[in-house]
């Protein structure tokens, strides 16, 4: 749900007036779009300094908790453990998870079903799904990625056992990657695989495919037609500084213009 | 036993680089005879040895001409090969350098390198060498023992063990006693009288003494030439040239 | 005596004291975050646990430690062989013209960052394995597979970074034999081939120990070079061409992703890293004295 | 005595008998051995500089970074890497130069030396991810260091204290002792010589030293990139996050960013590798120089 | 001139861990004299003479004992600094030993260690020192010229020079002229006539001929002990003890 409790900044801090600097770190998915927010928020405050670094989305949660960063980034929502911490959760956007195979794949569609049996390790050949007859080449994301956390929630890979705890069923026999872009690069460059990444991050080296049917495209993401989606959060933590808060609403509002070109606007 | 010439050395030049460190060397070397190289030093004593059985070649910038010929072969000919040359050419060195293994191993390293395998021929050859080096009784009992632990004197047997092991006509001894105590020396010394009955020594020696006790013939190198080859004898009581007299006599060197 | 030396000795002498008790602080930090889980979780569970699945809650070790012995073995298995070989080369039979050049050239190798190779691992080894080697291997096992990011694809790679460190350090070890004992060989009549593997290089062998020792642990010290290219499948593997993920990749990639339990599983993998370096560096010097004193 | 008795000799034969095969396949394997490795070197870095050397151009050393490295240049980078670089040499060679001399001049031969010595060179075997480990946990978090230059300096500082401490060492080894009589002999205390004589006199160890700790601070990734982070603004104090060229490379290389720009940023590391090889041996040769006309 | 006791030592005794150097020692120096220590190879000599400026606290496990007055204050007294003691005792070595830095550096050395920091008074400093030491003429063209560019005798008299430029009392050489040639060495005893004048002097040496032609009284050591001591012309001349005879005479050593 969307949680976005902080307080609007109201009265705009002088323009040009601001100085000082922002660290971001966390989810790799996010980090694109923190570079492009920060690059215009900085033409429009020359004195301050926004710094965007990945590491992923629990990187991001941990650096917002232990405050080595001024905003942590993460691609997913925030887990019922790390409600304790007190952090405070801005939702900046929204973004469909792209199941992604090499542009050479004649795969074009799959089911959730389906996804979810390859990327458990049921499905280990492209035959199965309609393919050629080639053992799939599975990648998947480092334990505590957002995009992981969230495809396998919405992929049903992640199942709660008889205790009720949740487990992550990915299959063993995954490569595995630190990164959107490490995943990306993996299935541009290996003919037989299949991974996933924000769509924002899609580009024509690799070849999303449709999920039940439906395009791979931020406006059925919108619509609700594309299932595998997921936020963006920004989180604080205590107090936050002048700047953080005159980036976070520029984000919240003018940004969303940014936001839009890849991405789902929360407006 | 015959006086026949084992080596015979023809108009020998050798340069390290610019440097020519032997002029024109010409000398016979008898079989079953030990023959003495004596001189100051820096004469070429050390560099003449070492022609006989081609160590120089590991030296680089050497050039050599002239003959030598070994049983009438000529071992600077491209067809010699070196391999045969040196297992028939032993050499002792001044300082001991037995191999850092065992006492055994040190000994069948040369027959083994030459093809010999069998457990009980390498044995023979190790024991026969040994004794003939006057050593068996010393390490029979410490043959599985490293040869670094035998004393100097030890050693240097060791050393002329592990070259008879290999059956070589000719032995080069560079100083094998110099580093060596009196009673070292004279086991060596007895030692050597025993083995030319069955082989050709040459021997470089500073020692005046163990020149005249042990040889034969000597001949007196000085910077680079031999200046006067003689039989012992007739060296050391009536040298024919004054440097040579001077020498012996110790009035330089 | 001026009295400032006394200061100027005790400043000294801390200097000298931090450089110690920075070790002390590493070693009591990984120990202190890592032991907890070691004991919680039980040590053998968590060395011989197959499954490291941490936001399930299951540490097991064993993938990842079979995965740095792999490609660490790996790369000594190609690298040694190579290493003393260029080792004999350069200090027994390459003439000085060459050894000027060769020897400049090794060092470079050493001191290019090991990104640069495993980006090059990662943009030609890769999809080599996977283009023509694949299709080899399938000749003789049709069942065969591979992705290209794979053990023999860490091994060689890590086989060219440790290249320069047992270069160096054996060649020393070779060059330091006397070359007395060259001589001896050679007058007995052997071949300079047979001096070379029969006297030279036992008499060295202590210090070509100590290279590959070195180049060992360097190898099962490297990270990013081995993230890039080995697949990081947390999975024991069942052959070269199969991906593993290390102990020291898995620690890279999920340092930030941290649980409480997880960033503690991390640390116990840290423990079992450096429990492994002093193993090692215990056996070097160990063997070293042993070979030394005879 | 037992002699062995020998009849015969017969003339010798020595024809030169060609190497038997086993020795042929030696040297053939050496020779294999040799030009694989050098095909290796030559290949990686024939690689690396022939797709990179083109990429390369001014603006590529003087423009900033523009969408995680996609475009633009490399400023900030190398900006970073310098920065990350002095600052780990001035934590360490104070420390690390002290220590030796420490160790060389003043120390005893007791326990608690021998420890002094056991510990650096421990540290010297530590795997770089453990520094890291430790940097991020201690420096960044617990010190609330956050990413910045200092938590990478420190970190790396720790990293390249074995090499210096060992590089002062042996050259603080290699000064006669009787320079150091000639000037107690006159008066002076023991540190106005260690000053005055005996560090001069090994200055050029104490230098290759230190390149080559610089060596080891630009090519570390995985430590650096725990505690300095990867931002890729330019950094201005030292307290910012930096991104060094080899965490550039690596985050190019593994998130496939743009191959134009790994493999110019390769090249340039390369290249620096390659001035840094040269400027040690260039310093290690008039050191050699300098006390061969001592001798 | 006077003949005051520079330097008193009394009952000196000196041990390297068990091995005890030397033995009970008792010795006058005199002043505006020079002493020569002579004795066979490792007496003590170089023991004795390091002693007096203290520079076996340079070496490991040496423990003293004794009294050794320098115008009649014990230097092995807690009280006594190392520095000034030293600054008064120079010493020059065997082997010469210059700083690898220029001629000027060199002898500006001890100056500027002991707070001289005018560049003039320095510049007459190391001008004196060196016409001192008899080198004036021959560097004075090359003072910003590395000091181990010069000739071993050249180097020796800098050494010197540069004990002359702290102005010492006492001047301590131990076998000051056995690295050099004979022409260097005649330049350097010419040099020890000069200096006495103004200095104590104490000269170990091998060289009989020299401790004859430049001391005024002669120590003789063996086994660490003083066996003789006299007036140098007395010693040689009609040594009391047998066994100073024999060494004077070559008998042994
Ligand atoms: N490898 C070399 N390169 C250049 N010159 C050499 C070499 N070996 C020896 N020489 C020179 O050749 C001359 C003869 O040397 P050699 O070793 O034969 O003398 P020697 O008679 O054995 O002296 P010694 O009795 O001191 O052993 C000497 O002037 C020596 O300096
Ligand atoms: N640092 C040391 N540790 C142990 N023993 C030493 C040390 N220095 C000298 N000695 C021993 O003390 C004895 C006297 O040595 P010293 O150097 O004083 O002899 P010396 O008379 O100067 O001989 P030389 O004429 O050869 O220089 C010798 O037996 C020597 O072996
Ligand atoms: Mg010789
Ligand atoms: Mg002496
Ligand atoms: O990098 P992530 O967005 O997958 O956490």
């Amino acid at each position: 749900g969307c949680t976005s409790n902080g307080e609007p900044v109201q009265e705009k801090t002088g323009e040009n007036t601001l100085s000082g600097k922002i660290v971001i770190a966390g989810s790799t998915s996010v980090q694109p779009l923190s570079e492009e927010l920060a690059a215009v928020f900085m033409e429009k405050y020359p004195e301050v300094a926004v710094e965007v670094q990945g590491g992923g989305s629990s990187v991001g949660v941990k650096s917002a908790v232990d405050k080595i960063a001024d905003i942590g980034a993460a691609s997913r929502e925030i887990k019922e453990s790390e409600k304790e911490f007190g952090l405070t959760e801005y939702v900046i956007a929204k973004d469909g998870i792209a199941v992604v195979v090499n542009p050479f794949n004649e795969v074009e569609d799959l089911t959730l079903e389906q996804i979810k049996k390859i990327f458990t390790g049921e499905i280990t050949n492209w035959k199965e799904v309609g393919g050629k007859d080639q053992a799939i080449t599975v990648v998947s994301r480092e334990e505590g990625s957002g995009t992981r956390g969230a495809f396998v929630e919405i992929t049903k890979v992640q199942k709660k056992d008889a205790e009720g705890k949740k487990v992550d069923k990915t299959t063993v026999n995954a490569l595995v990657q630190p990164s959107t872009g490490a995943v990306k690069q993996t299935v541009a460059n290996t003919p037989a695989a299949i991974g996933y990444i924000s769509m924002g991050a899609v580009d024509d080296t690799v070849k999303p495919v449709k999920v039940e049917g439906v395009e791979a495209t931020e406006e059925n993401a919108k619509a609700g037609t594309y299932k595998i989606t997921r936020p963006f959060l920004y989180l604080t933590k205590g107090d936050e500084s002048e700047i953080v808060k005159a980036y976070i609403e520029f984000v919240l509002n003018e940004g969303q213009e940014i936001v839009k070109e890849e991405f789902i606007s929360v407006k | 036993m015959l006086n026949n010439t084992k080596i015979m050395v023809r108009n020998l030049n050798l340069f390290y680089g610019e440097f020519q460190a032997l002029k024109d060397i010409n000398i016979d070397i008898k079989e079953n005879k030990i023959t003495a190289l004596i001189g100051p030093s820096g004469c070429g004593k050390s560099t003449f040895l070492r022609t006989l059985n081609r160590m120089n070649d590991l030296i680089d910038h050497v050039r050599i001409n002239g003959q030598i010929l070994l049983d009438g072969l000529d071992i600077y000919d491209s067809q010699c090969d070196l391999i045969t040359l040196r297992r028939n050419v032993g050499m002792v060195f001044q300082k001991p350098n037995p191999f850092p293994k065992t006492v055994y191993e040190n000994i069948a390293y040369g027959p083994k390198i030459h093809g010999i395998k069998e457990k009980s021929t390498l044995d023979e050859i190790v024991e026969k060498s040994l004794r003939g080096a006057a050593l068996w009784d010393e390490v029979k009992d410490r043959l599985d023992k490293p040869a670094l632990g035998l004393s100097g004197g030890q050693q240097q047997r060791l050393c002329i063990a592990r070259c008879l092991a290999v059956e070589p006509d000719v032995i080069l001894m560079d100083e094998p006693t110099s580093a060596l105590d009196p009673i070292s020396t004279l086991k060596i010394e007895n030692l050597l009288e025993e083995l030319k009955k069955d082989y050709t020594i040459v021997i470089v020696t500073h020692n005046m003494q163990q020149a005249g006790r042990v040889s034969d013939e000597t001949a007196f190198f000085l910077n680079g030439e031999i200046i006067e080859m003689n039989l012992t004898d007739s060296i050391f009581s009536k040298p024919k040239d004054k440097r040579t007299k001077d020498y012996i006599t110790g009035r330089f060197g | 005596m001026k009295k400032y030396e006394k200061i100027i000795e005790s400043i000294l002498l801390i200097c000298a004291v931090v450089a110690t008790l920075s070790v002390f602080l590493i070693t009591l930090f990984i120990f202190k975050e890592g032991l907890p889980i070691l004991k919680e979780y039980g040590i053998t569970n968590f060395l011989f646990g197959k499954t490291w699945s941490p936001t399930n809650g299951y540490y097991g070790a064993f993938p990842m430690i079979i995965g740095s012995i792999s490609v660490t073995l790996g790369a000594l298995i190609i690298g040694v062989p190579m290493g003393i070989t260029c080792a004999v080369f350069l200090a027994e039979i390459a003439p000085k013209h060459i050894v000027k050049v060769f020897k400049p050239a090794i060092e470079l190798l050493a001191g290019i960052p090991s990104v640069v190779y495993g980006f090059f691992g990662l943009s030609i080894l890769v999809p080599f394995i996977r283009i023509h080697i694949l299709p080899i291997v399938q000749k003789l096992n049709p069942d065969a597979y591979t992705s290209g990011y794979s053990i023999l694809a860490g091994a060689i790679i890590l086989a060219v970074m440790i290249l320069p460190t047992i270069v160096n350090v054996s060649e020393n070890a070779i060059r330091s034999v006397p070359v007395e004992y060259k001589q001896g060989s050679i007058a007995l009549g052997a071949s300079h081939f047979e001096t070379i593997t029969k006297v030279i290089i036992p008499a060295a062998r202590s210090g070509i120990i100590a290279s590959v020792v070195l180049g060992m642990g360097r190898a099962v010290g490297e990270t990013m070079a081995v993230i890039l290219i080995t697949g990081n499948m947390p999975k024991v593997p069942g052959s070269l061409l199969d991906s593993v993920s290390t102990l020291t990749g898995t620690i890279a990639m999920e340092m930030g992703y941290a649980t409480p339990m997880h960033q503690k599983a991390l640390f116990a993998t840290g423990i079992i890293l450096f429990m492994f370096i002093m193993l090692l560096n215990i056996t070097a010097t160990g063997t070293m004295k042993r070979l030394g004193a005879k | 005595m037992v002699v062995n008795t020998k009849v015969h000799i017969g003339k010798i034969a020595i024809k030169k008998k060609n190497l038997n095969l086993k020795e042929k396949i030696a040297y053939l394997w050496v020779y294999f051995a040799v030009t694989l490795t050098t095909l290796i070197l030559l290949s990686i870095i024939g690689y690396v500089l022939l797709n990179g050397v083109k990429h390369i151009n001014i603006d590529f050393f003087i423009k900033e970074p523009k969408s995680m490295g996609r475009s633009g240049g490399i400023f900030s980078i190398i900006a970073g890497t310098i920065y990350l670089s002095i600052v780990s040499i001035a934590i360490a060679t104070p420390i690390g130069v002290c220590a030796a001399i420490y160790l060389t001049e003043y120390a005893k031969d007791n326990k608690f030396v021998k420890l002094i010595r056991f510990g650096i060179e421990i540290l010297a075997g530590i795997p770089s991810i453990i520094f890291g480990l430790f940097g991020f946990v201690f420096f960044v978090i617990f010190l609330k260091l956050r990413w910045s230059i200092l938590s990478g300096g420190l970190t790396l500082a720790l990293m390249i204290l074995p090499t210096l401490i060992r590089a002062t060492e042996e050259s603080i080894k290699t000064v006669p002792q009787s320079y150091r009589e000639g000037s107690l002999a006159l008066g002076a205390t023991k540190w106005e010589t260690i000053v005055k004589v005996v560090l001069p006199s090994s200055i050029s160890g104490i230098l290759t030293g230190l390149i080559l700790g610089i060596g080891r601070a630009i090519g570390e990734t995985a430590a650096v990139m725990l505690t300095a982070g990867s931002a890729l603004g330019l950094p201005k104090t030292i307290m910012d996050p930096a991104r060094t060229m080899s965490v550039h490379l690596y985050l190019l290389a593994s998130e496939g960013i743009s191959k134009e720009k790994t493999f110019a940023t390769a090249s340039v590391l390369i290249v620096l590798v390659l001035l840094i090889n040269f400027l040690a041996n260039m310093i290690v040769n008039k050191y050699m120089k300098s006390t061969r006309t001592a001798s």
